[in-house]
Formats: structure tokens, C-alpha cells, sequence
């Protein structure tokens, strides 16, 4: 990025409180982990934690917060061809005839 | 993406490339980071695995017709090399198998994809988008070493014990885990690296064509062919990486021991198998297909974008409805992610699963239909000029539109379940990939050889190479529909025999002599079509030395600007600096001179540079 | 207008090469198979005439200068259109009723003859419920050499169930009902005459059913490449035939888990 | 010749040729992972529960190094900043406590598998399961290994509970664990915890090793831009700052793989 540097020490601030985001939401999935919420919901609050972990390492780390539309672009179709691969596979996992017995 | 016109700074590449840079014949030839040099590599490492694919299924069409006796002449020399699975010439049914996998695999990663993306791309996009190089010259070299090993290994392994990979190109587990060989592990390990090689290829080729157009090359502005490239990369990039993660886990079931593809109660040979279980057959198919039907767009897109430049410039006018070829190829390229399971309808599937890809499947041919109808309108009202990669561009059209009709009855899953796994499957994409996409091979290939060498090749031999190939193309491929309705199943290494008439007189509704005898006239259509190369061959490697010389730089007059650079273009591709002006099919324009205006020929009014 | 669509049918399905037919559930799949082929013929035959006529009106030497505009008006887009149409109705109104009515709506087992399928390499085994009309418990873990449906040998369901190699029996105009499965690789259970098909997957077990409305042998193939032997998967005989004919046969056959095979 | 826009941005797109090469390659990684997560989530359902295990990884061990994986994100982006200031010293401090941080997560994470390959489950002939571990730590031993060796029984420090019984039941049993002998005859099938034990196993090895290979070129390049590549700085600063930059993106983004890894692979 073509940034001045009087433009990035003002984010050097930022990345370490990114950091320390980071490392709390760490901790928080450790413990949510340890409360018995039903298994399911245990794995949503899991989910839902990294992709918060995620998204503050994309946004601001890898700096897609102030990125060029021709990346998103780029991520916005691998990120629908992920999502089509996962949900198609998985939808015809749970779609068989009826009375098919897998396994 | 940016439309307009826009002024960027003027490329220091023009100033560069006249400095001689002097290498020596290792860098210069071998390791090369030149795009045309590279082109040129993949391209005849390309050719080279085409025929020996063709060898390997002239050798199969043999056997299919004379199930159980030795094959002429190469018979003992198959024996020879290969030993105890070509006892006494004859063909074992693993080595069929093996063949098979392998002519499938050979001309679809080792040769169309290399020789129609990595080839033409290489040679052709920089010099048509007005560019210097590749984005990442190394990661190119790289790339094309990838490939060289990847095919390397996919060779080596028909000699070693056992032979290759005898699981078909689509690899199922569990069958491809549990045949005892190492054929398998030489596959997987070779497409590992064959992956590796295309997705740099993509990486490389989209950040070219985001990054390094000429000035005033706008996107609506690029050759369509170019945009063919970009969405095959696209394609390439996304689709491979699924089937790699697959290519790991079936490496691991093989070698380590794991389940990921071998259900719990797998029983090979009367015992239970020694393996945790727990996995699913299904997820490979699902896995495999995530790439494998991408991976037929990758095959033809570049061939339409062949196709598409040779009919206009032949045609001598604009390209009919280019706004609609290209939002048809990114149609085509963003589907083709979401119709695999069309390979899987007869795997147990339900409903509404079925429903769902059935949708769009029949959606996806939509962007086909209409990029055959722009090229069918192309030609009227043109000034239509007969060489020889004309004719091979407009043979493709029908032959084409017989492969994507015959999708059709394909797509829908009831339908599907009279045709499935039979010769009407191999039919239907036989007349895409072969007369389709290789005839636009042929095409391009006829095309652009005068921009590599400076010379022509004969037009005499090359027409006898195309009706040859016509003609005889038609003859293998067309009575398979025919056995394939009649129920005749792929993959039979006595082709069928067993399943015929003769063998089961007591059945109903087994495969009729007549359907059998077809096998023969496909054997002497085969036989045609090895001898039709023969020419083209010669053609090609004459015509480097004899090959009557260009008289431009422009032989074909054509608009792109891969023909405003002197045949072969110098390191750094131009010599003089690049900017664009207009479209890029501007052909017999009302009131200009001559009937066409390339790409970068300044406006009237505007002075000469 | 029935019988007129009648013979079209039959000249259809001679022209394309279609094998005959001998079940009821068959019918759907070849006129799928002949409405398409329809459309495909329809729109082979007109692009090759305008092609034909193209390529002979705008030669060179009979046009030597092109039209910069060539075609201004937009019959193409009806055409598209026209595929657009016929591609849905086809598939809304035929591929899609007809899928879930194969998938979906299975005949009722106690109306049927019910069979359970289990390809080998390379080979097809049967399992019949007995009098009883229940089949035996079934796991995995019992699977061996003879053992292939993995039948629990302590459940008495099972002690009265008929076991064949190669040779499946069914009763002619009623349905039948397979649970098709396999116990090595993937096979595939296809009857050409009956347009059936269901790939034998290892750990599932998926139901077909087919009606079939002749009497007569039948080859089960086996579709789906499944090892060196694939080619000669084809001992596999259907044999349709009436109730009387069934039940003796049925009789006739030694109850359990078949010790040899003939 | 030259190629245009290696070091400055394309005025139309706003970036530099690196960067649109390596976002594009991380899209491909994206679909990569995406894929084994797809495998993940099926074999995941399609297993019965008690062979899935829970609670076998160590958790300390795991959130540690997720510590330890964030604080070299964090030192990355910094060392970048710092170049953008033009501090090539501080540069170098950050830069050698990432290389740092990749070998500690790269060490711990030898540790944990060799911790596995030691550990084993037996399936005995009655039906019971025991997990636990050998006399003399053996690693990689399976049932054919004992009979080839004629061994007759083994000496098997079993846990104090099975993993079947999911991750909280281990703060319920608290009752030490005595040496049991199992004679070989009574064992259907033995198996360490290696990638062949179980469906959850392989798809753990395969993920964290190919994330593993993932932080191991990362910190190649790392340090080889800290090495011999640096003196780029002197000569093309603006270029080895995009260098850089682009390393940086991957090492992010296979941190960012990571932080998918952690929950998914030892809490859930
Ligand atoms: C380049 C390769 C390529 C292309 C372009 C296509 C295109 C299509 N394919 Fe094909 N296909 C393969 C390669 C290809 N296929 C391969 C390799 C296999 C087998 C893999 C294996 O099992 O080993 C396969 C298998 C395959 C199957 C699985 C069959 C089975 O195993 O049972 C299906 C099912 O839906 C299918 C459908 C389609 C469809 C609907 C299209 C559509 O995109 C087609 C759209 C095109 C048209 C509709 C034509 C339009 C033209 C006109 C209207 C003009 C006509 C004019 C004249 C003729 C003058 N294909
Ligand atoms: C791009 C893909 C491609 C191409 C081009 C071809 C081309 C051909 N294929 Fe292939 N085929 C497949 C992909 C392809 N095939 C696949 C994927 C399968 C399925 C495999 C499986 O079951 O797993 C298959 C299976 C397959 C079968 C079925 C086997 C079986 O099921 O048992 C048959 C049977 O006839 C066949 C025949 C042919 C023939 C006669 C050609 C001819 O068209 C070949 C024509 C070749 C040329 C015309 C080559 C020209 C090249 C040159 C002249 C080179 C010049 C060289 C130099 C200058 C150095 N193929
Ligand atoms: Cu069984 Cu093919
Ligand atoms: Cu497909």
C-alpha cells in the first residue's frame, strides 16, 4: 500500500490492540468451550468467535479494510465457490432417497 | 472493473527491449523466463503427450475390436517393455484399464490443458494485451517445470511394476485404493504437481492481464480471446485446489493407512478390511467433480477464444455480439462451479439435490447456445476467406454443437439413467474435446505459426489434414452414439463382448451384432485418423525451414495487436511503445482504406507517432 | 392424436437406437430421451442449413467486401428464447416429476418383490426375505467369505432367507424393490431392457425399484469400472417371470446363509 | 526489459503485481483448507460419536500456541509498519521474533504429535475399548508388529477415561490408573493415535500438517527476506517493503487458517 508513514504509525496503535483482541478472543473460545451450552450451540459460539478472529486478522492485518475493489472481487467469488462447495456437498449428504442407509 | 480509457504511464519495456541481452543456450532455452519461450515449451511437450495419448487409445481401439488376440506389430513390443500384463501381445485387462486411466488423464492434464492454456496462453496473451512479459516470469518458468515433472512421473509409472494407474481418470475410491499396485500413488503424486503447475499458470495469468494491458486496453477492449484466458484461470485456480486436498487424502489412504474415502465394513476379497473405516466413497466423487466439471470448460473456453479470433479474422468483420460472448464467458466460468453433481446423478441422489443441479445444468447451456449463435452470426454478411484454419475453426461449430446437444440428454438424471457410464457419455465429450477442441488447436495452431517462425505453413497439406481429420473423426466417434444407445458399456476391455448377443443368446436385450460389428469400422476410422496426422506433422517441422516466409509482419491482416511486432518478437515483445485506440475486431470499417484498423493504429486526425 | 404420438414414439425409438423396453417405469426415461433428441435434432438440422447457406452466399469470391454490421435484426434472440422455453418445460414439467417419482415413490413393500443387492468383485449376490417376509438382522462386523449380507446368524428373522449368486428371480407386472449396495468397490446394478441403474456404493445401501411388464432373461450389467475383472461382471441373470414360477423357485432354494454356490 | 508495476502500484487498479499474485494464490488456499474443512464436517457427521474423539488434544499446550501464532501476526504487521517509517532496525527485532515464534509453534507442535504416536487405543475382542499407554512408550506399534514380534501380552497404563465419554468426563473420573496386562489373543485391533486410528485422526494430521508445511515456507521466506534478502532495502526499498507486505499476507493468512484449526480441531 502506497501509505505515508506519518499515515502508518498512527496505525501501529491499532495493530497492537488488534493483538490483544486477538489474544482475549483466544482465551474466550477456551472458556466457552468449557460451559456446557449443548453441543450444538457449543459450536456455533466457536464458530462465531473465529470468524470474529478471522475477520479482525483480514480486515486489519492483512489491511482488506482499505483494499481495492479488484480483490474483493477477487474473494467475494472464492469465498461464494467455498460456500457452494460446502453447502452442495453437504446438502446432498442429507438428501438420499428414502430409506437409503449410508455407513 | 474500470471501463474507461485510461492513461497510464508509458512502458519502459519499449525503451528495454532493445537492449540484446545475451544468456546462452541454458537460460535462453531451457530455463527460460521469456513467455514465448515458455510457450513454445509447453507446446511441444504438449504435442508430444497428444500423440502418445492417441497411441495409447489407437492400442485400445484394437483390442476392442479383437478382444483376446495380440496386436499387430506393437503387440511383442508391448510385451517387451511392459512384460507379463502384454503377455504374448495381448492386451491384460489391467493393462486396458491402465491405458484407459491414462489416455484420459494424458490429454486432458498433460495435453489440451498444457498445449490450449499454458501454450497459447503463454505465446498469445502478453503479445495481444500489449505487454512485455508475464507478470512473474519466474513463477512461470516454475510453473512449466511442474508440469515437466508431473508429466515425467505420470510416464515413468507404466514401467514400473504393476504399471499405471488402472482406477480411470476419475480415480474412485475405493477401487483406486485398494488395487495392490503403486500405479495410484505415481498418479496422485504426479497430478499433485501438474495442480501445482496450474495454479501458478492462473495466478500468473490473471495478475498479467489485471496488471500489465497497454495503455488504452481496456477490458471491453480485450480480444476474446484473452478473455477466454482470464476466465479458464479463474477456473484453474478455484476448481484445482479441492481436488488436491482430495489428491492428499487419497495419498494418505493409500500410504498411511486412513479412511477418507473406505467405509466402515469394506470387504475386499472375503475378509474385512484392516481400516478404521468411517469414510465416504461419495466425498472423492464430490471432491473430484468440484474440479472435474470445471475442468471441461477449461478445456473448451480457450478453444472458442481460438475459434472466435480466427472467425473474424477471416470473415474479414466485427465479431457479432462481443459484449454477449464475453458476459457468456464469465456465465459459463462462474456456473460451472455449481453443476458437478450432474457426474453423480445415479450415486443415490434425491430430489431435490437432483433438482437442483438438473437446474443448473440446463442453465449452464444457455452461455453456450449463445456463444455458437454470435459465431454462426458472425459469418453472415462476411467476406469469408477458406484456409486452413478457417476450415478447422467452422468444422468446430457443428462439431461442437454435436457434443453440447447430446449434454443435453445427459443433464437430466432421468435420462441419465439409460445413458450413464455408457459409449454415449464418451461420445458426447469426444465431440467436444476432439473435434472440438482439437480442431481449434489445429486451428490456432495453423494461425499463429507464421507469428512464431516468420514462415507459413503449407496450405495444400493442411487442407488434406483437415478433411482428412474431418472426416475420420466423424467416422470414430459417430457410431458410438449408437452404441451407447443400445446400452454399451465404457471402460469394457473386450468391448462389450461379454454383454453381447453371442455370449448371452438366452438374454434380452443385449448388444446386437450389428452394434458390435461398429467396432471395426471405428478401429479402420482410428487408423484414418492416425494417417491424416502424418502429414501435419510433416507439415510442421518442414515448414519451420521451408515454410514460405511472410511478407508483413501482419500476414493475416489482422487487427490484435500480437501481429504489430515482427515474427518472432523480440525479447520484450515490441519495439516500439503500445497504446490502444479501439476495439478489437475493427474490421472493413465503412470509409477506411484498407478492410482493417488495428488495435493501436492512432485515430485519423490525431498525427502519426 | 394418442396413437399418433404412438407411432412417432416407435419410429423414434428405432431411429435413435433406443433397446427395447420391458418395464413400466422405462417408458418416462425414453421419452425424456425422445423429447430432447427432438430439440437437438430440431436445432442441428436449422443451424446446418443457415451454415450451409452462410458459408456458400458469403465466400470471398462472392463477397469481397464484408458489411462491418452483418445481422441487425434479433431473430437469434428468439431462438435463445425458444431453447430457454423448451429446456424449462422439459425439465419442470418431465426431468423433474419423473426423477422424484424414480427416487421418491417407492412401491410399498408388501406389494412388491423385495430383494436386497450386493455386488462383489465380480459378481452379483441376492438376498430374498423368505416366508416369513422379513429379512435378518444385518452388520457389518459379521461380513466374511460366505457371510457377505453380514447377516446376524442369532436372529431368527433370518434363519428362512434365501441367498442366490448370479441369479435373481421376480415376478412379472409387479413392482420390485432393491436395496442395491456393495461390499467392495462401486459397481454399478444396471438392466438395459428395464432402464434401470443405481450405483452398488460400499456403506450405503440405496433402494430402485422397477416394474417389469415381460417375461423372459435378462444380463445384469455391472456399469461402473470396478477392478480388472469389470469387463467380465456379466454373469449376473435377471429372470422375470410369473408368481407360480417364482414362488416354486423360491421354494426350491435352501433357506440361510448359502454355504455353497452352484 | 522491465516489468511494469513490480514496485509501484497500476494507477486503474490501485495495487502492485505481487499483490494481486498473492491474494489470488490465497484465494486458491482458501479453497484448499475449504475443502478439508468440507471433509472435515462430513466425516464429522457421518461418524458414530464414540468414535469420534474429544478432549484427547492438550488444551494448554493448543491455546498456547495459538499465543504464540497471533504474537508473530502481530510482530509481522509491525515489521512492515516499521519499514514503512523507515526503521529497517526495528524491522529486524520484529522480524527475528516471528521467525522465532514459527519455530516455537512449529517445536510445540512436534512435541504434541510425538505425544500421539506414543498413545494408544486397544479394541478388544470382548468389544470394550481402552485408551492409554504401553509399557516403555513404544511409538507405532500395531497388532501385526506384536505378532510378528511373538509377543504375548502387553503392559497397558490405560486413561482414566475414554475418550467416547466426550471431553468433560475427565473432570469426573479422578481415579489414579493402575498397569493392566492384556494378553495379545484378546486384542481385535491396536492403533496409536496415528492417522490410520480413526477418521477424526486423519483428517487432524492431514489438516495441521498441511498447516504446518503452511508456517514452515512462511517462515522461510521470512527469514530469508531478514537475511540475504534484505539488502534489497538498499537498493529497492519501495520493492522489498511490497516484499514484505506480500510475505506478510500469507503469514496472516496462515495464521488466520489457525485460528479456524484451534476450536475445530481441539474443542469441539
Ligand atoms: C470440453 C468438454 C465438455 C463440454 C464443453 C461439456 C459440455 C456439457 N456437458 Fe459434458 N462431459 C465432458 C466434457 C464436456 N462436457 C466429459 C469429459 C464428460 C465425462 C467425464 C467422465 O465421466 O469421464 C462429460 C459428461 C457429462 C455428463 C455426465 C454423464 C454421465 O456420466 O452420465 C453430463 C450430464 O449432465 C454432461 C452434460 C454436459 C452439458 C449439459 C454440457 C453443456 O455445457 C453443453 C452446452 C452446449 C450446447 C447446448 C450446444 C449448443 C449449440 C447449438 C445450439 C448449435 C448447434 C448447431 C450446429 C450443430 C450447427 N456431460
Ligand atoms: C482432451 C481429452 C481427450 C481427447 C482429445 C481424446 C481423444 C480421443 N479419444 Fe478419448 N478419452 C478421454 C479424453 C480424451 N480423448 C477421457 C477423459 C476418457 C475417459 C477415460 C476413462 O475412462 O477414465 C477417454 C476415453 C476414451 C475411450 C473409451 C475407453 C473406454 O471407456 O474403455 C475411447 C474409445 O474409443 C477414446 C477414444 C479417443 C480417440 C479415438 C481420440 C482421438 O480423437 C484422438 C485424436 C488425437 C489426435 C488427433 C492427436 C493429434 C496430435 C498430434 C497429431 C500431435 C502432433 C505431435 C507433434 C507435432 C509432436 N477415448
Ligand atoms: Cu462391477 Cu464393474
Ligand atoms: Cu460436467
Amino acid at each position: 500500500m502506497s501509505e505515508s508513514p506519518e499515515h502508518v504509525s498512527r496505525h501501529v496503535r491499532g495493530y497492537l490492540i488488534v493483538g490483544a483482541a486477538l489474544l482475549i478472543g483466544t482465551v474466550l473460545t477456551v472458556w466457552a468451550s468449557y460451559i456446557d451450552l449443548g453441543h450444538q450451540w457449543n459450536i456455533v459460539l466457536a464458530l462465531i468467535i473465529a470468524s470474529a478472529k478471522a475477520s479482525l486478522v483480514a480486515l486489519f492485518f492483512m489491511h482488506l479494510i482499505s483494499e481495492r475493489q479488484m480483490i474483493y472481487l477477487v474473494l467475494g467469488f472464492t469465498a461464494f465457490f467455498f460456500a457452494g462447495l460446502m453447502a452442495l456437498t453437504i446438502g446432498a449428504y442429507h438428501d438420499f432417497p428414502p430409506f437409503t442407509v449410508t455407513r | 472493473m474500470n471501463t474507461q480509457a485510461t492513461q497510464t504511464m508509458p512502458h519502459a519495456a519499449a525503451v528495454a527491449a532493445v537492449e540484446h541481452e545475451d544468456v546462452g543456450f541454458w537460460r535462453k532455452y531451457i530455463f527460460s523466463t521469456d513467455h514465448k519461450v515458455i510457450g513454445i515449451q509447453y507446446a511441444i511437450t504438449a504435442l508430444v503427450f497428444l500423440l502418445f495419448g492417441f497411441g495409447l487409445i489407437m492400442m485400445m481401439r484394437w483390442q476392442i475390436a479383437h478382444p483376446g488376440q495380440p496386436i499387430p506389430v506393437i503387440g511383442p513390443l508391448l510385451e517387451a517393455t511392459l512384460g507379463q500384463v502384454a503377455a504374448k501381445g495381448i492386451m491384460s485387462p489391467d493393462l486396458y484399464n491402465s491405458f484407459g486411466a491414462m489416455h484420459g488423464t494424458i490429454m486432458i492434464f498433460l495435453g489440451v490443458v498444457p498445449l490450449a492454456f499454458a501454450a497459447f496462453g503463454n505465446y498469445v496473451v502478453p503479445l495481444q494485451i500489449g505487454a512485455v512479459d508475464m507478470a512473474f516470469p519466474r513463477v512461470n518458468m516454475a510453473s512449466y517445470q511442474a508440469y515437466l515433472i508431473g508429466g515425467i512421473i505420470m510416464f515413468v509409472s507404466f514401467f514400473i511394476p504393476g504399471g499405471a494407474a488402472q482406477a480411470g481418470w476419475t480415480s474412485y475410491s475405493p477401487l483406486a485404493t485398494v488395487i495392490p499396485t503403486h500405479g495410484q500413488t505415481f498418479w496422485l503424486i504426479g497430478m499433485v504437481f501438474l495442480i501445482t503447475s496450474s495454479l501458478l499458470g492462473a495466478v500468473n495469468f490473471i495478475a498479467t492481464i489485471i496488471q500489465l494491458r497497454a495503455p488504452g486496453m481496456t477490458w471491453m477492449r480485450l480480444p476474446f480471446f484473452v478473455w477466454a484466458q482470464f476466465v479458464t484461470a479463474f477456473l484453474l485456480l478455484l476448481a484445482f485446489p479441492p481436488l488436491e486436498a482430495a489428491a492428499i487424502m487419497q495419498l494418505a489412504d493409500k500410504l498411511l493407512g486412513t479412511s477418507f474415502f473406505l467405509p466402515t465394513g469394506l470387504a475386499v476379497g472375503g475378509q474385512l478390511a484392516n481400516i478404521s473405516g468411517g469414510g465416504s466413497p461419495l466425498l472423492w466423487q464430490h471432491l473430484f467433480w468440484f474440479l472435474g466439471h470445471p475442468e471441461v470448460y477449461v478445456l473448451i473456453l480457450p478453444a472458442m477464444g481460438i475459434v472466435a479470433e480466427i472467425i473474424t479474422n477471416n470473415t474479414r468483420k466485427p465479431i457479432w455480439g462481443y459484449k454477449s460472448l464475453v458476459y457468456s464467458a464469465l456465465a459459463i466460468g462462474f456456473l460451472s462451479f455449481i453443476v458437478w453433481a450432474h457426474h453423480m446423478y445415479l450415486t443415490g441422489m434425491g430430489t431435490k439435490i437432483a433438482t437442483f443441479f438438473q437446474t443448473t445444468t440446463m442453465i449452464i447451456s444457455i452461455p453456450s447456445v449463445i456463444i455458437l449463435t454470435c459465431l454462426f452470426l458472425s459469418l453472415w454478411g462476411g467476406s469469408i476467406r477458406f484456409n486452413t484454419q478457417m476450415l478447422f475453426a467452422l468444422a468446430f461449430l457443428p462439431m461442437f454443437g454435436i457434443g453440447g446437444l447430446t449434454g443435453l440428454p445427459l443433464g437430466f438424471a432421468a435420462s441419465d439413467i439409460h445413458l450413464h457410464d455408457t459409449y454415449y457419455v464418451i461420445a458426447h465429450f469426444h465431440y467436444v474435446v476432439a473435434p472440438g477442441t482439437i480442431f481449434a488447436l489445429f486451428a490456432g495452431i495453423y494461425h499463429w505459426f507464421p507469428k512464431l517462425t516468420g514462415r507459413m505453413m503449407n496450405e495444400f497439406w493442411g487442407k488434406v489434414h483437415f478433411w482428412g481429420s474431418l472426416i475420420f473423426m466423424n467416422i470414430v466417434f459417430q457410431p458410438m452414439f449408437a452404441q451407447g444407445m443400445a446400452g454399451m458399456l465404457r471402460r469394457m476391455a473386450d468391448g462389450g463382448a461379454n454383454y453381447s448377443a453371442a455370449v448371452a443368446p438366452e438374454a434380452i436385450g443385449t448388444l446386437s451384432h450389428w452394434i458390435m460389428q461398429l467396432h471395426t469400422y471405428i478401429l479402420w476410422g482410428a487408423v484414418g485418423l492416425a494417417l491424416v496426422q502424418i502429414p501435419f506433422i510433416i507439415n510442421l517441422f518442414w515448414s519451420l525451414k521451408h515454410g514460405q516466409p511472410v511478407k508483413s509482419d501482419n500476414p493475416w491482416q489482422a487487427t490484435t495487436l500480437e501481429w504489430q511486432t515482427p515474427p518472432p518478437p523480440p525479447h520484450g515483445n515490441f519495439d516500439k511503445p503500445i497504446t490502444v485506440y479501439r476495439g478489437p475486431y475493427e474490421y472493413s470499417v465503412p470509409g477506411h482504406a484498407t478492410d482493417f484498423t488495428p488495435q493501436n493504429e492512432p485515430p485519423r486526425g490525431k498525427a502519426e507517432s | 392424436m394418442q396413437t399418433l404420438w404412438e407411432s412417432i414414439r416407435t419410429i423414434f425409438s428405432r431411429v435413435l437406437g433406443l433397446p427395447v423396453l420391458a418395464s413400466e417405469n422405462g417408458r418416462g426415461v425414453d421419452d425424456l430421451i425422445i423429447y430432447i433428441h427432438l430439440l437437438m435434432i430440431a436445432l442441428f438440422v436449422g443451424w446446418l442449413a443457415y451454415f450451409v447457406y452462410v458459408l456458400w452466399r458469403f465466400r470471398q469470391p462472392r463477397q469481397p467486401r464484408a458489411d462491418h454490421f452483418g445481422i441487425r435484426n434479433h431473430a437469434s434472440s428468439y431462438i435463445e428464447g425458444v431453447v430457454v422455453v423448451v429446456e424449462g418445460v422439459l425439465l419442470l414439467f418431465v426431468a423433474v416429476p419423473l426423477w422424484a417419482k424414480t427416487v421418491d415413490k417407492l412401491p410399498p413393500e408388501e406389494e412388491s418383490t423385495v430383494v436386497q443387492v450386493v455386488a462383489q468383485q465380480f459378481d452379483w449376490n441376492f438376498r430374498y426375505p423368505g416366508k416369513d417376509g422379513k429379512f435378518g438382522r444385518q452388520d457389518m462386523k459379521f461380513v466374511t467369505d460366505l457371510n457377505k449380507f453380514g447377516v446376524d446368524p442369532n436372529d431368527p428373522a433370518g434363519k428362512d432367507d434365501v441367498e442366490t449368486q448370479s441369479q435373481m428371480h421376480v415376478v412379472v407386472n409387479k413392482p420390485v424393490l432393491c436395496y442395491v449396495s456393495s461390499k467392495d468397490v462401486i459397481h454399478s446394478f444396471k438392466i438395459i431392457a428395464l432402464r434401470v441403474t443405481q450405483d452398488a456404493i460400499p456403506g450405503m445401501r440405496v433402494p430402485v425399484w422397477f416394474k417389469p411388464t415381460k417375461e423372459g432373461v435378462y444380463q445384469i450389467k455391472c456399469a461402473q469400472l470396478c477392478g480388472n475383472g469389470h469387463y467380465s461382471m456379466s454373469r449376473g441373470r435377471l429372470i422375470v417371470e410369473s408368481q407360480e414360477a417364482f414362488d416354486k423357485w423360491l421354494a426350491s432354494r435352501q433357506p440361510g446363509i448359502a454355504e455353497s454356490f452352484e | 526489459m522491465d516489468i511494469p508495476y513490480t514496485t509501484q502500484a497500476r494507477p486503474d487498479t490501485g495495487v502492485y503485481n505481487a499483490k494481486v499474485g498473492v491474494w489470488l494464490f490465497l484465494a486458491s488456499e482458501v479453497m484448499l483448507f475449504g475443502a478439508l474443512f468440507s471433509a472435515y464436517i462430513l466425516l464429522r457427521v457421518g461418524a458414530l460419536p464414540a468414535d469420534w474423539p474429544h478432549g484427547l488434544l492438550n488444551i494448554p499446550i493448543g491455546t498456547f500456541n495459538t499465543a504464540v501464532l497471533i504474537t508473530s501476526s502481530v510482530t509481522v504487521v509491525m515489521a512492515w509498519a516499521s519499514l514503512k517509517m523507515g526503521r529497517f532496525d526495528r524491522f529486524k527485532i520484529f522480524q527475528t521474533i516471528t521467525v522465532l515464534c514459527a519455530l516455537a509453534f512449529l517445536g510445540i507442535k512436534t512435541f504434541e504429535y510425538r505425544d500421539k504416536f506414543t498413545h494408544y487405543e486397544v479394541w478388544k475382542t470382548d468389544g470394550s475399548r481402552l485408551t492409554g499407554h504401553i509399557e516403555g512408550k513404544p511409538a507405532f506399534l500395531t497388532l501385526d508388529k506384536l505378532k510378528d514380534a511373538k509377543v504375548e501380552k502387553i503392559h497397558f497404563l490405560p486413561d482414566p477415561h475414554h475418550y467416547a465419554e466426550g471431553r468433560l468426563a475427565a473432570r469426573k473420573h479422578d481415579v489414579e490408573h493402575k498397569a493392566v496386562e492384556i494378553p495379545v489373543s484378546d486384542i481385535k485391533r491396536l492403533s496409536a493415535f496415528v492417522p490410520a486410528h480413526s477418521t477424526y485422526f486423519a483428517i487432524y494430521f492431514t489438516l495441521t500438517g498441511l498447516h504446518a508445511l503452511h508456517v514452515l515456507g512462511g517462515a522461510i521466506v521470512i527469514a530469508y527476506l531478514l537475511g540475504p534478502g534484505s539488502r534489497m532495502w538498499f537498493t529497492e526499498p519501495e520493492r522489498f517493503i511490497n516484499r514484505v507486505e506480500t510475505s506478510g499476507l500469507f503469514w496472516h493468512f496462515v495464521d488466520l487458517v489457525w485460528i479456524f484449526l484451534f476450536p475445530v480441531l481441539y474443542l469441539l
